[in-house]
């Protein structure tokens, strides 16, 4: 697999905040009931736990569950270990009427880091970055195009959107975070 | 009632202009008129006016609940062509323009039609294609127009950023004899020659029932009493399915806001109309100079004459993108009106299910253009019950599946 | 004469001087100055032309109101036109030009009107120039076009930047003034989060100017302390040089924020529009005072009163040496005080009032100030400066019992509050007859999405026009001089003359006069509306910051009704014009929109693709070579596919899976198609219509499992149609158990298309792909070359061909893969022109060119792919209706051109005779047409009346220039009829 | 620029984070139907000036369709609700017969 390049192969800019793509990410899309005994198990035998809705969970090594909709998860991984998770969840639920796919490939995933990293988002995002807690997921709007987005550290969020449109994300969020462009 | 020209404005001048009379009377509702038209909007108006001219039924009320002219015909962005695709578009649009043409001096009211040309852009192969199917279309629709090459389009429109960087333009449907016209004097044009013939206009008065006995319309309630009539026209644009729902019937229509806002003045800048359909804006420059600028729908159903600020934003972006000079110019004031917007996206004239009443709606974002067309065919319908302009505009079309849709050469119908 | 004062000016830093030109003239400032008190500051009162009669004009107002003084901003890619004086502020450098004249600001042609004036009432156009048509359009029409307009468009693209920024807050105080600040304190105290603008570049509104106490304090250190309270607070953001521009509904208000409006060029956005979500709006923006209706009101050098007085004491300009005032009410002595404070001559206060009194008067009285009682303007003398005013018994016609030299008006009739905001959004105001002025009635705010209000007023705003009453609503305690009641004036003098109400200006930039007003109501224009809209009342840049409530004051006179029964006109946003630069944002250039872009785009952008668009995306047309034009490569390309091997990048495919127990039951209800019976592992080519009967996309649905299957869409369709599927899921049958997932762009897919086809995947290698392995229509996954691979048999060209779905981040380096792979075979990619030729040569439809959104299946000869053995499907019930099922209607054909030339895209095939309407009537078109380089030939496709049953008759095509084209009508199918080429 | 809480992600969110859908609740009438009903279903419209019950697809979001009760004039928003239902909620009928006594009901 060592073909595979993420869309922008890891660009950076550096401005008031440091935009970053993150480079290739594992992304499973579970949808299932979320509230079957199954589907806990499921994800815990890949070392997932089940976020309660708009949030984000930690698992084991690294990996993390996201809530997206009522019947649906986003599992993060790294990219290699995408397609044997989504297997097996897929396995552990065999009998159930579920729906696993390795969305790995259909993403870009990026960080902005920096004491004013909200502010890059502020510009693009109709979100009260105030109001958003470590540990939520919103999915929203980055200007024109879906964007989900969570705090993944003390200074850094994450924000993941279609790789189609990586380059556009790239450009919005280095154009918002240019110095002179700080909003406080 | 007294001619207007320049005669008599010098002859006025000379005493401050004290002498002139009401341009439309204010009378008290009589009892009964034979056809009564609700909504003092062009199409109302318009349909009073050849009601009289063209059919000699004068003796007509338009009833109007807030002051003439006041609905979408004064709140809009005056673009007036006939490009349509369709047959049945085109033929009443062409007449309408053909009427604007000697509007002025048919109302002895000048409504300042200007016919300084209209470019609809194409920047996608998909729209070129369709562009060039509607001049085909038109040429054999009586309808002028022609397919013209960038380098054309350009020394019309010199703001005009031809070479994209996003969507390259690739030539555009011309119709030079499109234009613009000065919307409120149309409306006040009708409405002064309406008066003339002694129709009765009753502005804030507004219709709150129609009564009808065995199936048949026989009059309506108003905000001024109950007033009888032999036929009814109900013109109201936007509250359509408010009127119908008074008379029992639902309609094709849903109302939604359509919004446009203008630029400070400036010096002439573009002397043509630009429709860019692809990223959904248009723009021209009205005589007082500042830039009249419209776009889409907003997507829900409102009644509050106010739209949603995100496709201002739509809009004037890519604006700026087809004519970046006017990145420093700004916005003087924003404003929306409620459009009757339709299942086919085309126009109502039909009789409805209620023997004698007939609707004039569904014009949705495009019906300023054919304000005189659409006033000769439903005056015509009103008074026949029959016109070959309304014919396919019909109420029996959404049963039949015979649509007229015009979204296949342009996404925005203004 | 106007001048700057030796001392004072408590926004000026006199040790900053700035230098910057005004009408290509050198001229002087300091930092803190605006363009306006500068200019006054040098001497200039004569700034601007009026919009009609081109009259010269200087500054009536210091603020957001000033109607006249509006100049070219800025030179080159900075220029700006219509740039208000009174609220830019100055900077080192700044290049100005007044406007709307020629060829001078001194001496003006367009003046003309001016004399011409009387023929130019309000509406004159409608009642002339009606000659003809073409005199209007090509005579008259241009004059006025060039008369009208006021500043210069820009003629280059603007190199600055701009942006926007979303913002919540509990509490949005809009005006920084003493209520402002006293509202924010309150709220942040509460623990609210606060955001409060102020639209100037300083804090505390009119108070410092006008006096007084706060709690004790002058308005200035009350200011100070009420700032640092502010400034220490966590929830508060206190922004200045930013405008709430607009409030809309849900609470959603739009701020302007003029970054670098002062720094030009200094890197930083322009502007920043802050698109805030507010609980509730607190409107504390003040009042506006309003100017007095007497002839001669827009000489330079009549001023509002409470302007002047801000000259004197914020930039220590004087706007004259001699002034005299011309009031209403007692707040215009003020500045009667503050100018003798200033050293300036005071020849008299000329009040309207009979009788004035009260401790301002008095103080004037005492200072020796000559105070004319009962007493009007009737006519100020001077055209480019004024001169002297006569003055008359204001309740008389105008007869002028006494003239006065002096070189400024300081006029007052008032003040109305700035109800904008509260207004914008449905907000309702009530005359108070008591005040003189609307103010906003609290018991109409306008309201919520709960129904809650979305507004309130404070301060001025709200009608408290004093600094006690101001505190006292605020809860604090405010100390100032009292005032007696104003007098309503409208007219002055009241009786006032037809020759004086023909120079009484109430709307100074669109030349309205008195007698414009008084003309629309005696025409019957009486609705507010409609005089607004005939005599362009307050539809100027100011929007009738000065001139609304005088002009409907006047109406209501005239009309002989009260003035609630008159109302105001609506109030619309912005408040004052805000910049497209800011409403646009980031919104440019390369990020004006999202472009899309598949694994390879940039692979085929470093090959000289030439592009087109396809929804956001951008698909390569063809793929041209040195000296090639588009149509030789587009044949080139379709040539070396249908010899040796092609490659297209058909990423934008969409690809939905759909799987569940009732997967197949609910994919028979979208495509008109069965998809329940297709056997796993092959594909099978599919229709969805609308319920409404349209087709609306199609594409190859693939049975990946027993319950699962993959739908392709076009590429434009992926998302909507994803959204259709979910919408008939969610939305109608919500008890089916369905997932589906949106895969598109998981994948890059590939079209591997030609006779080499095979053998090019076969040196690839890692999946049988022979005929017996890999059969026509049908699927299946494993690796090719070492890639995960999705592989389909299906074509779209007729060649044997193969559609291989790679992870998309493995796309660019299969396709490389594959060009490497194909050398040998002679491979070349291919675009989309190639594509569609070689699809209409094979007599497939597509959508978007054979459909339009008015064709249904049947038309296109499509019957085999609608099942005649479901009950129901998207679209059957529909396609039952008496037009669609109507023998007339066009169908899908070939067509032939008898020279072999190549139908133009569009035409229409005439029919004998014309309709009702006197138009052609027709009877079918072409719906796509291109040059076959297989065949040599133009071939084509369209719709025709009974057209599979005409085979052979030749038809009429009308082209440009007269030409008409005959063409014949043929199979559709031009190329392998048998299809013998793709099942290999 | 309306504001709506998704009922199945419980967000507040804007606007230009949905996709309004048009009228709620109707009636599919599919093969077999007559003329008039299947006319009505596909184009006849309540359309009211008050009142108003619609579709909104979570679209930024959780991509699920859900309803919403919603004046057209004042835009004041009663309640939303998932789209998996025929009817409203009682609740929500019972509330905005008590904001809005004269109201004629939701058919
Ligand atoms: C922003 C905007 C831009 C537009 N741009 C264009 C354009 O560029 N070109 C173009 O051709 N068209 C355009 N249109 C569309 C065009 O304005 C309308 O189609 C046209 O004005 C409709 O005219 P009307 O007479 O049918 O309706 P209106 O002018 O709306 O008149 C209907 C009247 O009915 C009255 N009424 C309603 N209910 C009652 C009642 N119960 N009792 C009594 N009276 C009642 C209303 O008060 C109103 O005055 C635009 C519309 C808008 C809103
Ligand atoms: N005695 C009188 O007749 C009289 C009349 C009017 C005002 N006043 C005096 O004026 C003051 C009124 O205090 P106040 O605080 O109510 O008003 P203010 O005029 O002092 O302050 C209003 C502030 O709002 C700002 N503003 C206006 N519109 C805005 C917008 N859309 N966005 C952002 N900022 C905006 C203005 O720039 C100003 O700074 C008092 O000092 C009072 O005595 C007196
Ligand atoms: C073609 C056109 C040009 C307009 N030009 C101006 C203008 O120059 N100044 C202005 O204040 N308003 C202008 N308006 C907007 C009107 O003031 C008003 O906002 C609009 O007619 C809607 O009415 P309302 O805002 O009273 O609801 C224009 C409107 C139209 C339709
Ligand atoms: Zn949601």
């Amino acid at each position: 697999m060592s073909e595979a390049v993420s869309a922008l192969k890891g660009e950076s800019h550096a401005g008031f905040a440091t935009v970053t793509e993150a480079g290739l990410s594992g992304m499973v899309t579970l949808r299932a009931d979320l509230s079957a005994t199954a589907t806990r198990i499921a994800l815990a035998g890949q070392g997932l736990k089940l976020p309660g809705p708009r949030e984000i969970v930690a698992g084991e090594k690294g990996r993390f569950t996201a809530w997206m909709s009522p019947d649906e998860l986003l599992v993060i991984c790294s990219y290699d270990e995408a397609p044997a998770v989504a297997a097996g969840i897929a396995h552990s639920l065999h009998t159930e009427h579920v729906l696993v796919t390795n969305v790995s490939d259909a993403r870009a995933r990026f960080t902005i880091a920096g004491a004013k990293a909200d502010q890059v988002l502020m510009k693009l995002c109709p979100v009260d970055f105030a109001a958003l807690k470590p540990g939520e997921m919103r999915r929203t709007r980055a200007a024109q195009v879906a964007a989900a987005i969570w705090r993944s550290g003390p200074e850094e969020l994450s924000l993941v959107c279609f790789r189609s449109v990586a380059a556009y994300v790239m450009g919005l969020l280095e154009v918002s975070a240019r110095p002179g462009g700080e909003l406080s | 009632m007294r001619r207007y020209s320049i005669f008599a404005v010098a002859r006025e001048a000379l005493r401050y202009h004290s002498g002139w009379e009401k341009a439309w009377a204010s009378p008290e509702p009589k009892k009964r008129y034979d056809v009564i038209v609700v909504g003092a909007g062009g199409h109302g108006l318009a349909t009073a006016y050849y009601l009289g001219k063209v059919h000699g039924i004068k003796n007509v009320a338009i009833i109007e609940k807030g002051w003439l002219g006041g609905g979408n015909t004064g709140r809009n962005t005056t673009i007036i062509r006939s490009n349509y695709l369709q047959d049945p578009s085109a033929a009443i649009y062409e007449k309408a323009r053909a009427l604007y043409e000697g509007l002025s001096q048919d109302l002895n009211y000048n409504v300042m039609f200007s016919p300084r040309g209209l470019l609809m852009l194409a920047q996608s192969e998909h729209e070129m294609r369709g562009y060039k199917r509607t001049v085909y279309a038109n040429n054999l629709q009586n309808v002028e127009t022609r397919w013209i090459e960038p380098k054309e389009v350009k020394k019309l429109v010199p703001i005009l950023n031809i070479a994209g960087p996003r969507y390259p333009v690739l030539g555009a449907l011309y119709q030079e004899k499109g234009g613009t016209a000065r919307h409120d004097a149309v409306a006040w044009g009708y409405a002064r020659a309406c008066s003339d013939m002694g129709m009765d206009l009753l502005q804030n008065t507004e219709v709150t029932g129609v009564r009808t006995a065995e199936g048949k319309v026989v009059g309506v309630d108003t905000s001024r009493g109950a007033i009888d009539c032999g036929k009814l026209a109900i013109v109201v644009a936007g509250h359509s399915s408010v009127l119908a729902g008074m008379a029992g019937f639902r309609l094709p229509i849903e109302s939604m806001a359509l919004q446009a806002w203008v630029s400070e003045p400036i010096k002439p800048t573009i002397d043509v109309v630009v429709m860019a359909n692809l990223v959904h804006g248009y723009m021209s420059q009205s005589d007082k100079g500042e830039l009249v600028i419209g776009g889409g729908t907003d997507g829900f159903n409102n009644y509050s004459q106010r739209g949603s600020w995100h496709h201002v934003e739509e809009t004037t972006r890519a604006l700026i993108e087809t004519f970046p000079v006017i990145s420093r110019l700004k916005m003087l004031r924003q404003w929306g009106g409620i459009v009757d917007m339709t299942g086919d996206r085309s126009p109502i004239l039909s009789k409805t299910p209620v023997e004698g009443i007939f609707v004039n709606c569904g014009w949705g974002t495009g019906g300023f253009k054919a304000i005189p067309g659409s006033g000769f065919a439903m005056a015509e319908l009103v008074a026949k019950g029959y016109s070959p302009l309304a014919a396919e505009f019909g109420l029996h079309r959404f049963k039949e599946g015979q649509f007229i849709d015009e979204s296949v050469a342009a996404g925005v119908a203004h | 004469m106007s001048h700057r004062l030796s001392s004072g000016g408590r926004l000026i830093d006199r040790s900053k001087p700035l230098a910057f030109k005004f009408n290509r003239r050198k001229a002087r400032g300091f930092a803190g100055d605006t363009l306006a008190s500068a200019l006054l500051g040098s001497g200039r009162t004569l700034l601007g032309r009026s919009f009609k009669y081109h009259r010269p004009r200087g500054l009536v107002a210091s603020g957001a109101e000033e109607p006249n003084v509006l100049v070219n901003l800025g030179r080159g890619n900075r220029h700006e036109p219509d740039q208000r004086a009174t609220t830019t502020e100055l900077f080192e450098g700044a290049w100005a030009t007044s406007q709307n004249h020629w060829p001078s600001l001194g001496f003006d042609i367009g003046a003309v009107n001016d004399f011409a004036s009387k023929l130019m009432p309000a509406g004159f156009y409608y009642k002339t120039f009606m000659h003809s048509l073409e005199a209007w359009h090509s005579l008259f029409e241009p004059i006025i076009r060039r008369a009208a307009g006021l500043g210069k468009a820009p003629t280059k693209p603007d190199p600055d930047r701009y942006e926007q920024a979303y913002a919540y807050c509990d509490v949005l105080v809009a005006g920084g003034g003493v209520a402002g600040l006293a509202a924010a304190l309150k709220a942040a105290k509460e623990g609210k989060r606060v955001i409060l603008a102020e639209q100037t570049a300083h804090w505390g509104g009119r108070a410092p100017v006008d006096g007084g106490l706060i709690d004790g304090q002058t308005p200035e250190i009350w200011i100070q302390n009420t700032l640092q309270a502010l400034e220490g607070m966590e929830n508060v953001r206190l922004m200045t040089r930013t405008m709430v521009a607009g409030l809309h509904d849900h609470g959603y208000a739009i701020l302007y924020e003029r970054v670098a409006d002062h720094t030009p060029g200094d890197g930083r956005p322009r502007h920043r529009l802050w698109r805030t979500r507010a609980g509730i709006t607190q409107v504390a923006t003040g009042a506006i005072e309003r100017p007095l209706a007497f002839a001669g009101n827009d000489v330079p050098g009549v001023m509002l009163a409470s302007a002047v007085r801000d000259y004197i004491v914020n930039w220590a300009v004087a706007p004259g040496k001699r002034l005299v005032i011309v009031t209403n009410n007692d707040d215009a002595y003020r500045t009667a005080l503050c100018a003798l404070g200033a050293g300036l001559e005071v020849a008299a206060v000329i009040d309207a009032r009979p009788a004035p009194t009260g401790p301002l008067v008095e103080a004037l009285r005492e200072r020796g100030v000559k105070v004319l009682e009962g007493r009007a303007i009737a006519k100020v003398k001077g055209s480019k400066a004024v001169k002297a005013v006569e003055i008359a018994s204001h309740a008389g016609e105008g007869g002028a019992v006494e003239v006065i030299d002096c070189d400024c008006v300081a006029m007052s009739g008032g003040w109305s509050p700035v109800v904008h905001l509260y207004s914008h959004a449905g907000g309702k105001v009530k005359w108070d007859a008591a005040a003189v002025m609307f103010r906003p009635d609290a018991a109409k705010p306008p309201t919520g999405d709960k129904g809650q209000p979305i507004a309130a007023a404070v301060g001025a705003a709200n009608g408290h026009l004093t600094l006690d009453a101001i505190c006292a609503e605020a809860g604090m305690v405010g100390q100032v001089e009292a005032e007696a009641p104003l007098m309503p004036v409208w007219v002055m003098p009241a009786k006032a003359s037809e020759a004086l109400k023909f120079k009484a200006f109430l709307d100074y930039q669109n030349d309205v006069k008195v007698s414009d007003v008084q003309l629309a109501a005696r025409e019957g224009y009486a609705s507010v509306e409609h005089t607004k809209r005939y005599t362009t009342l307050g539809m100027a840049t100011d929007q009738g910051k000065l001139s609304n409530i005088n002009g409907l004051a006047i109406l209501s006179e005239a009309l002989g009704q009260e003035i609630p029964a008159t109302g105001t006109t609506t109030f619309r946003p912005p408040y004052t014009p805000i910049s497209f630069g800011a409403i646009t944002g980031e919104a440019r250039g390369e990020i004006f929109q999202p472009l899309r872009k598949t694994p390879m785009h940039d692979w085929h952008q470093a090959k000289g693709a030439h592009w087109e668009p396809v929804g956001l995306w951008r698909r390569p047309y063809t793929y041209p070579r040195k000296g090639e034009k588009h149509r030789e490569s587009v044949n080139r390309e379709i040539v070396n596919t249908r010899t040796n091997v092609g490659l297209l990048d058909a990423s934008t495919l969409g690809k939905i899976v759909v799987k569940g127990p009732d997967a197949g039951r609910f994919l028979d209800m979208m495509y008109t198609n069965l998809m329940s019976t297709l056997p796993v592992g092959k594909c099978r080519y599919g229709l969805m219509c609308s319920d409404n009967g349209f087709l609306i996309d199609d594409g190859v649905v693939v049975r990946l499992s027993e319950d699962t299957w993959l739908c392709h869409t076009t590429s434009g369709g992926a998302d909507r149609i994803h959204g259709h599927l979910e919408d008939w899921l969610q939305c109608e049958w919500w008890d089916w158990k369905v997932y589906t997932a949106n895969l598109t762009e998981q994948y890059a897919q590939v079209a591997v298309v030609g006779p080499k086809a095979r053998k090019l995947l076969e040196k690839l290698g890692g999946m049988d792909v022979s005929r017996e392995a890999l059969p026509f229509m049908t699927y299946r996954e494993g690796t090719l070359g070492g890639f995960p691979a999705r592989v389909f048999r299906i074509s779209f060209s007729g060649e044997l061909s193969y559609e291989i779905a790679v992870p998309a981040n493995m796309g660019l380096a299969f396709w490389e893969a594959l060009h490497k792979a194909g050398e040998e075979f002679g491979v070349m990619p291919y675009g989309t022109e190639a594509l569609h030729v070689m699809r209409a040569e094979k007599g497939f439809i597509m959508i978007g060119d054979e459909t339009d959104g008015t064709v249904i299946p049947q038309d296109l000869g499509l019957g085999w792919a609608i099942s005649k053995k479901k009950a129901d499907y998207l679209g059957k019930r529909a396609q039952e209706r008496k037009h669609m099922t109507d023998p007339d209607r066009w169908t899908l054909v070939g067509l032939e051109t008898l020279d072999g030339s190549v139908l133009p895209d569009g035409v229409y095939a005439i029919d004998e005779g014309v309709n009702e309407n006197g138009q052609r009537k027709v009877q079918g078109r072409v719906t796509s047409t291109y040059y076959s380089p297989m065949l040599k030939k133009g071939i084509a496709m369209g719709l025709v009346k009974h057209g599979p049953a005409r085979m052979g008759e030749v038809l009429e095509f009308p082209a440009d220039g007269g030409k008409v084209i005959q063409a014949r009508i043929v199979d559709p199918v031009f190329y392998d009829k048998a299809g013998e080429k793709a099942d290999v | 620029m309306l504001t709506l809480t998704c009922p199945c992600c419980g967000v507040t969110v804007e606007e230009t984070e949905l996709a309004p859908g048009g009228e709620a609740h109707l009636k599919r009438f599919g093969p077999g139907a007559s003329d008039a009903d299947f006319e009505t279903y596909m184009f006849a419209r309540k359309n009211p000036k008050g009142v108003h019950f619609e579709r909104w697809r979570h679209a930024y979001g959780c991509g699920k369709w859900f309803l919403a009760a919603r004046c057209t004039v004042t835009w004041e928003v009663f309640g939303t609700y998932p789209a998996q239902t025929s009817e409203p909620p009682a609740e929500l009928i019972a509330k905005i017969k008590e904001k809005r006594p004269g109201w004629e009901g939701w058919k």
